[in-house]
């Protein structure tokens, strides 16, 4: 450092010295904080070199076409006679199908709990009532699935056959065969439940967040509680909540197992609305159904819907994450 | 280089630590422009001023806290014994245990008892001690506490009070002998009691180390130090020095008229 | 508290690497996977034979193919021995491997259904309405179709519901032996080729509305006997065990026979001579028109799929010997009790000579 | 997710005694009502009772706000009613999956489920012979190895974005972020591309493991962030002043600071993944019969158990899985329970 005989002296970064033992500390913090983004790398490498057989044989066709046909497992070039074709159309609108009446039930109900919680529960049940809803979230899928099954479909059997006989004027209520069970409104009603802790937690942290003299304001202008609500917490949170959802939707379309026991799954054709219809798709759980009889080639295209659910999951959360992340930073 | 700080002391005559022409900027906004000060041996100085005029981040420049601070830039130099710390061979560690440090919150460590607490500084510098209890000791009685928590030394930091909290974390800082003691407002989150201790303390302490103290108390600027140096920043501009000098004069007989309105307390 | 930390670290650590050393189960385990039909007689028959434990993963014939040609199995079961020859994967890559197929068992296909008042047994079907109902070409189970084969009581309990079809949904040696029986009997209706995968080897394109689909047999049957006015096949082990009711079946003799060990065994005696064996591949070929007296048509015979090549390190081929052996030959008497009808004398005969060269 | 934010804020709390009996009269008698029109009527079962409930308490409550001791808006007393209608849903639906694991779970119990395999059990056989054991043994081993994987990196993770604080900070914590939202059968599938299909590992517990601990970093990562950041920045610094190298600092600082916090991290990240299925599937395949080598068969696990189970589909395989899922359920309620606790406790104290 040179003594500078300026009356302002040029700013001068100190160099940070460190001793040997803490820069190998910090190198292994570094690897241990690269390791994410290398399993990511990983991942999106591994699979997209997976899936290029297909890709590159099927090109966009693999995600606009409705058919699921493993052949004798070789391509046209490699003097296939009967030709295998993969395209799964039927499967990546039945994920979005099942996952909008997901977040379509979770959204409002979860909205509504973390309301409560704030503005309605007497505050000794607020701890515990919580700790319900965290235990809610932990419950493993498969408990879902056996769930659905055997408790839920049988009643929710019920309510589609309600919804079409007395609805049916609504497009999306109609059915072709009425048996009601294994559809998308049924897997989106097992998911709605599983989601629905994800949205009341984040709606309930945002809702928290809401300046208390916002709303006393709010109601020294007359507002009652339905109109605060309204105008001061509901526009104040949007954003988060919205974040909630997304982060809701993202665990909906990458749920593979209890939705492969509540969805009759069908290669073939799209089910574009029919929600009670018992035919639907989902990606997730396509490959879990699909995996154990795979040739080599349907292995890869097993693999290029993993890669699609991979980035679709990626680009919900990640915006999921921004929406919270921005909401909790204002004040 | 702390050694050869540490021998060079007695040859340099009085001065015992020297800044000079210290500018410091965070990232590019300039926080402190052209102070240079000397803090004599065994001498106490006061730093006062009003809040935001680079008081505390000045007091952390002499030890080299302040680089730890991201995007913290500074020019200028800190003479200790004659040498300067921030020279390119000097182990900013080493600086560290010449020149301890407290600081305004009493913050001793809550998982270690009282006796870990004093000999924290030891251990967490790696080095080991011949006769720990003697230390623990020691040090507990230049900072006064030794009477106190002489029954308890194995049970938790957390229980004693706030004055004697921060006794303790002067004591931890006395473990590593240390030639200057800095202390950033040391007793701003203690009652008028344990603030009488702590002064009682500094006293004594400065019998036998450099002391600079940052404080907005001016009555304890001037129970506690030698010399006062009184900062000044103005709207959006760096902060400087007004004027320096020994605590008397510049409370009864202040130079420049800023001083003596705010020692007068006509602002701040 | 670190220190804690470190030690619950510490123990975690020693239990995964105790684990890692401790030594495999002294038994020989073999892998196995591939036909549901057959998961039955190879479980009961590794309880029979105390010498091997096998782990038998029942995902369907075409998955058993797979698995044994990424070489993650020792053996694996198929209900058709298809000439095409597995594409090696995965970590068997590169490696030669001498495949050949070895019958072991045989048995009938049920045709299961669940209605209302109507007994298993009471039902009868031929070919032509089977393959219109799994077609769509019969949606309702009050057909004229289907009334006209009845006896007078049952005509009158059919009821006007839809039927419901529950079907193999991934490759199926059972979809493929049923498809191949319709193709023979009813090629006018059934205008497609044989396919394991039915769903798209289905005339119309696709399964009926309301199909239901099934990973394997077990669930099939489990899926029938739950859902009222359905009809699904499956092997007749399992739908026996499972107290779900079974169709007659006009045979090519003009009889009405119910699936059984004895009229299933019948007509497969007819064949596994000199003329339905080839023994090269180990495939047995069936005539599904074939008109035997007593003989129930809707048959097949499940395979043991094994490598030859002994050089192979991914086959523990003594032990692989000795079970397929074991299933062939000791364990055959168990077959009718399970349901399955066990090999002719000539064909177990011939099934055994081909086994002893998996070791050779 | 867990953080528990203090709730203090009620600005309608009213206190009227002959205004509460009121109120009091409505939400207690509408219920009852509501049980005498289902019962006089021919609406059937528990959805009927709750919409006819739902649609009378709509009413009252609007006639509350109308005609009551206190008026308010009709639109006021309709979100109150929505909100309890929005509780008793999730609240009913939740416990119509907790309590059937229980009660099926309970009424499949034989003490041989929990003390042998499943070698020799046929689909449909007799609950008194052949159990869990097999899967029991394996759900520990694999989720111990993705504990000795996870929990150490995922520290890691956090003390970078905690204490270096680097330039790449935000980025590491967009990763992590990112990583918890990897569904599982993508874990699986690249488990299965990276190391199977490659011949590095074969089917097998280890297999399984390295999927599961690719789930389990970032909510380990996450949390012990969440925890690493309580300890007060003054003690990083106090320990520096002290001169401490950064490493002292985090090894005799933060990390004890940090300690229980830690645990409740590593018990989260178990609970998160002691209940996953479809990357097992794909990685440790599933087996009949106990194996305690992880590296080289495959391997089963409760999930995987209680999959095949119910695919077989068979009565007494399906109350085999029951029973299975009333284990793991257990299993990780017990383990949630008490980080969660941990963790509040921790907050508040």
């Amino acid at each position: 450092m040179t003594i500078t005989s300026d009356p302002v002296a040029t700013p001068q970064v100190i160099p940070i010295q460190r001793t040997r033992g803490d820069r190998i500390f910090r190198g292994v913090l570094i690897a241990g904080g690269l390791v994410a983004f290398l399993v990511l790398a990983g991942i999106f490498g591994y699979l997209a070199k997976s899936a290029t057989p297909v890709l590159q044989a099927f090109g966009y066709h693999f995600f606009t076409d409705s058919s699921w046909y493993s052949g004798d497992g070789l391509l046209p070039s490699e003097g296939s006679v009967d030709p295998p074709t993969f395209g799964m159309l039927p499967m990546i609108w039945g994920s979005v199908l099942i996952a909008s009446i997901s977040v379509g039930i979770a959204l409002p109900l979860g909205v509504g709990i973390a309301l409560a919680i704030v503005y309605l529960l007497p505050k000794r049940s607020v701890f515990g009532f919580t700790l319900f809803i965290d235990l809610v979230a932990a419950i493993p899928s498969i408990v879902f699935g056996l769930w659905g099954f055997f408790v839920l479909m049988p009643h929710g059997v019920l309510w589609a056959r309600w919804l079409n006989e007395n609805l049916a004027a609504i497009p999306i209520f109609r059915v072709e065969f009425p048996a009601y069970d294994q559809s998308p409104f049924m897997a989106g009603l097992v998911l709605a439940i599983m989601i629905t802790p994800i949205v009341a937690v984040v709606s309930r942290q945002i809702f928290s967040q809401v300046p208390p003299d916002l709303i006393n304001a709010a109601q020294a202008l007359g507002g009652s509680r339905w109109t605060v609500i309204r105008d001061v917490v509901i526009p104040f949170s949007k954003s988060g909540i919205i974040g909630g959802a997304m982060l809701g939707l993202g665990r909906a379309l990458g749920e593979t197992i209890a939705v492969f026991f509540v969805l009759q799954m069908f290669f073939d054709e799209v089910n574009w609305y029919r929600i009670l219809e018992s035919s639907g798709g989902s990606v997730a759980s396509l490959i879990i159904s699909k995996f154990g009889e795979a040739s080599p080639l349907e292995i890869s295209a097993l693999f290029a819907a993993g890669l699609a659910l991979f980035v679709v999951t990626l680009l919900a959360n990640a915006g999921a994450v921004a929406l919270v992340n921005s909401s909790k930073g204002k004040k | 280089m702390t050694e050869t700080l540490v021998r060079d002391s007695l040859e340099n005559g009085l001065v015992h630590l020297e800044a000079k022409d210290i500018n410091v900027w965070f990232s590019s906004k300039h926080v402190i422009e052209n102070i240079s000060l000397q803090f004599p041996e065994n001498s106490v100085t006061a730093l006062i001023g009003p809040s935001g005029c680079g008081k505390s981040t000045f007091i952390r420049t002499l030890n080299r806290m302040h680089e730890l601070i991201p995007g913290a830039q500074l020019s200028g130099e800190v003479l200790f014994n004659g040498n300067n710390i921030y020279g390119p061979a000097v182990d900013p560690i080493s600086v560290r245990l010449g020149i301890g440090m407290v600081f305004q919150k009493p913050n001793p460590f809550p998982t270690m008892t009282i006796r870990e607490n004093v000999l924290s500084g030891l251990k967490l510098s790696g080095r080991r001690a011949r006769d720990e209890d003697s230390i623990v000791e020691s040090c507990l009685t230049r900072s006064s506490l030794w009477t106190e928590v002489r029954d308890r030394l194995d049970s938790s930091a957390g229980a004693l009070s706030g004055g004697q909290q921060q006794r303790l974390c002067i004591a931890r800082s006395l473990a590593l002998n240390p030639e200057v003691l800095l202390m950033d407002e040391p007793c701003s989150a203690l009652d008028p009691s344990s603030t009488r201790r702590i002064e009682a303390t500094i006293r004594e302490l400065s019998e036998s180390m450099t002391i600079v103290i940052v404080t907005h108390n001016m009555q304890q600027a001037q129970r506690v130090s030698d010399q006062t140096a009184f900062f000044l920043a103005e709207e959006n501009q760096p902060g400087f020095v007004v004027e320096f000098g020994p605590t008397d004069s510049l409370f009864s007989a202040p130079n420049d008229p800023r001083t003596e309105d705010y020692v007068n307390g006509r602002f701040g | 508290m670190a220190k804690r930390l470190l030690t619950t670290l510490i123990s975690l650590g020693f239990l995964a690497s105790a684990s890692f050393a401790s030594p495999a189960y002294a038994e020989t385990t073999l892998n196995a996977a591939g036909s549901s039909y057959a998961n039955k007689y190879v479980l009961a028959c590794q309880v029979a034979d105390g010498n091997t434990k096998v782990n038998y993963s029942p995902g369907g014939s075409g998955a058993g193919r797979t698995a044994f040609g990424a070489g993650t199995v020792n053996f694996a079961m198929s209900d058709s021995a298809t000439s095409s020859a597995p594409t090696f994967s995965g970590a068997r890559s590169g490696k030669a491997a001498n495949t050949r197929f070895i019958p072991v068992v045989g048995g009938p296909i049920a045709i299961m259904y669940k209605l209302p008042n109507i007994k298993s047994g009471d039902l009868r079907l031929d070919a032509t309405v089977i393959a219109k109902i799994l077609s769509g070409k019969i949606t309702k189970w009050n057909d004229p179709a289907i009334k006209a084969l009845q006896t007078s009581a049952v005509k009158s309990k059919l009821p006007s519901t839809k039927i419901r079809v529950v079907y193999r949904g991934s490759k199926s040696g059972t979809s493929g032996n049923l498809t191949n029986y319709l193709r023979q009997n009813v090629p006018t209706i059934w205008t497609k080729a044989s396919n394991e995968t039915i769903a798209s080897g289905n005339p119309a394109g696709k399964m009926p509305a309301g199909s239901i689909s099934a990973p394997n047999s077990q669930a099939l049957v489990a899926s029938v006997k739950k859902t009222t006015g359905s009809f699904g096949y499956a092997d007749l082990s399992d739908a026996v065990s499972s107290n779900v009711a079974f169709a007659k079946i006009k045979n090519a003799n003009g009889e009405y026979l119910a699936p059984t060990s004895a009229s299933a065994g019948k007509f497969l005696a007819a064949f596994g001579g000199s003329s339905g064996y080839n023994s090269t591949t180990g495939a047995v070929t069936l005539n599904y028109k074939k008109k035997v007296v007593g003989g129930y048509n809707l048959s097949l015979i499940t395979y043991a799929m094994v490598d030859t090549n002994a050089l192979s390190t991914f086959q523990k081929s003594t032990a692989v010997e000795a079970f397929v052996k074991y299933m062939i030959d000791d364990c055959s008497s168990r077959a009718a009790g399970l349901g399955y009808s066990p090999l002719t004398d000539t064909l177990q005969a011939k099934a055994l000579t081909a086994a002893a060269t998996i070791s050779q | 997710m867990t953080t528990l934010i203090d709730s203090s804020n009620r600005p309608w709390k009213v206190r009227d005694k002959s205004y509460q009996a009121q109120q009091l009269l409505v939400h207690a008698g509408t219920p009852l009502a509501a049980v005498a029109v289902v019962a006089l009527t021919g609406i059937k079962g528990m959805s009927g009772l709750f919409f006819t409930w739902l649609f009378l308490h709509l009413i009252t409550g609007a006639l509350l706000a109308r005609f009551g001791k206190r008026r308010y808006s009709i639109a006021n007393s309709s979100l109150q009613v929505l909100m309890v209608a929005c509780i008793t849903v999730f609240v009913t639906a939740a416990l119509s999956v907790l309590i059937p694991v229980f009660v099926k779970g309970i009424s499949a119990f034989s003490s041989n489920l929990l003390f042998q395999d499943a070698a020799l059990v046929e689909p449909g056989a007799e609950l008194t012979t052949g159990g869990i054991l097999h899967a029991l043994i394996g759900s520990i081993i694999i989720v111990s190895i993705a504990s000795v994987i996870s929990i150490p990196v995922g520290i890691l993770a956090a003390l970078y974005v905690t204490e270096v604080r680097g330039k790449l900070t935000p980025y590491v914590r967009f990763f992590v972020q990112a990583m918890s939202g990897v569904p599982s059968i993508v874990a699986g599938l690249f488990v299965y591309a990276a190391f199977i299909v490659t011949g590095i590992l074969p089917y097998s517990g280890l297999s399984g493991a390295i999927a599961l601990s690719i789930l389990m970093l970032p909510t380990v990562a996450r949390t012990a962030e969440e925890v690493l950041l309580l300890v007060p920045d003054d003690l990083r610094t106090a320990a520096l002043a002290l001169g401490s190298t950064q490493r002292r600092v985090v090894r005799m600082i933060v990390l004890p600071s940090a300690g229980a916090g830690l645990v409740t991290a590593a018990i989260l990240g178990v609970a998160r993944v002691a209940g996953e299925t479809a990357p097992l599937l794909l990685t440790a395949f599933g087996s009949v019969s106990i194996n305690l080598n992880p590296a080289a068969e495959p391997m089963s696990a409760l999930p995987l158990f209680i999959f095949t189970q119910m695919l077989l589909g068979e009565d007494n395989d399906v109350a085999r899985a029951w029973f299975a899922c009333m284990v793991l359920l257990t299993f990780v309620t017990v383990l949630f329970g008490v980080a969660r606790l941990g963790l509040s406790r921790r907050k508040m104290g």
